[in-house]
């Protein structure tokens, strides 16, 4: 069964933990493992942080957005805000790569752990937004790939 | 957040999920507790933590760097298997010992 | 700390136990007791599941949206369909009231009795607003009143 | 959804949460297991439901209506502290009686 939502919200630390239960909920819709949810509560929390702490420099009164989309057993997720976005988006995606030194430049590295593929467009001063998806049975392929 | 100092040693026992909602609450609850205390060991109890994220851990490893310059140490209990694969995927895991319980990470401490 | 956020999802039955987890996830920003917890849940269910049943005649295409909003201790809900409106509101708003034999007519009596304000605004052909308020203590009040 | 025939009475067994994602097949399975047995007692075990609205509630009074009918009865059995709220305020609980089990609802079948 095909679905979609839309999740629009204020970029307050609080809904960092609403948007992570949101997402986890439309997602067991779909046949995914604990460990997945998992997984995708965890990205989702990295690019919705990312959203409030760079994007609107914790500024509580920004708009953060996730679409969430179920087609053919896959999940994707478009996180976007309109914030200060990002000059040099190859380099933001390298680890260790924070411009913030009380941060760890994990949360891109996270993302591309745990979801199946991640695409991030950004303009500075017009905002970014992060495609993330994910399939359900990804998981066990890619470990049996690995070994 | 529940703390506990003994003979050097400070125990730290946070609950729920460590993501930005509760970083600035955690971070400076153990600000206060290292300023007030002489602390060469860190203990984090993580036994009630049933999610973390990269905003979490990076409050963990900056007391980390701080109590490394100091000569100290910081070692983790009652890791969950879910916030397990994020220490891992971040290599805090590698830096930091984990032990079976408080005590037995108090009686290791050197 | 006051919030907002906006949910918007396609009308299938089986997002009504989403909308209900989003919901809830939300108002625990509050300090509702379980108990307000579990009736903001039935006030979500039976709003939702009118928008899908009566709204959009059980098609799947239209769009629901429910806009939350925490402001001094209070949660407001405005849940919107822009489905087939409701003639007499009036009349629908009486119990055993439902245009369905197969129903029991008592989800606004449900919404009424769980919230502590419900108002309902709908033009035929152009969709229905249902917009419903409940405060942190009211349920205990309520009681006490009743007494 | 777990059914079961015996003597008469027909034990109804639904899990989680009875809203309209569910209504649908929660009807065919009754529908289905009351045309092809001879039902003169519906017991529904409502122990493993943690939520009911109005949707939920409506396939319990359909069949409900349709034992009356035929002379049968419908008992319920089981039922959680937040859906007696719901059975209390729509008024079935006043016209169906409830049992502490399964075993005292049969016993009671007259
Ligand atoms: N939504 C965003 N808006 C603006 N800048 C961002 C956004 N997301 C990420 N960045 C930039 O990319 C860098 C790397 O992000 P990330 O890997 O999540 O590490 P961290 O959040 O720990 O800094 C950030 O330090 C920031 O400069
Ligand atoms: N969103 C809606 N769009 C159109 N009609 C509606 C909507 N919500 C309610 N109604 C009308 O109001 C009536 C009463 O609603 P309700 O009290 O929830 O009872 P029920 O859903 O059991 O019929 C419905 O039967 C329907 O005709």
């Amino acid at each position: 069964m095909d679905n979609q939502a839309k999740l629009e919200f204020k970029s307050l630390p609080a809904n960092v933990a609403f948007a992570r239960v949101t997402v986890a909920a439309f997602a067991s819709q779909l046949d995914f493992t604990l460990n997945d949810i998992e997984e995708i509560k965890v990205a989702v929390s990295e690019a919705v942080a990312n959203a409030i702490i760079h994007g609107y420099d914790n500024q509580p009164d920004g708009i953060v957005t996730i679409v969430m989309t179920i087609s053919n057993g896959t999940l994707e997720l478009v996180v976007g805000d309109r914030g200060k976005g990002i000059a040099n988006v190859k380099k933001a995606l390298e680890p260790s790569s924070s411009t913030d030194p009380e941060r760890m430049g994990l949360g891109f590295v996270f993302m591309q752990s745990f979801m199946d593929s991640l695409h991030v467009e950004s303009a500075p001063g017009k905002g970014t937004t992060v495609t993330m998806s994910k399939s359900v049975g990804s998981s066990g392929k890619k470990e049996q790939l690995e070994h | 957040m529940d703390c506990e100092y003994r003979q050097g040693t400070l125990f730290v026992r946070p609950r729920g999920e460590l993501d930005i909602g509760v970083t600035d609450v955690f971070r400076k609850v153990l600000e206060e507790n290292l300023a007030k205390n002489s602390v060469n060991h860190l203990v984090f109890n993580l036994s009630q933590v049933s999610f973390i994220d990269s905003s979490g851990l990076g409050v963990i490893l900056g007391r980390y760097k701080r109590l490394q310059q100091q000569g100290g140490r910081v070692s983790l209990v009652g890791v969950q298997p879910q916030v397990r694969r994020i220490l891992v995927l971040s290599g805090l895991l590698t830096v930091m010992p984990e032990y079976a319980s408080e005590e037995e990470a108090a009686a290791r401490a050197g």
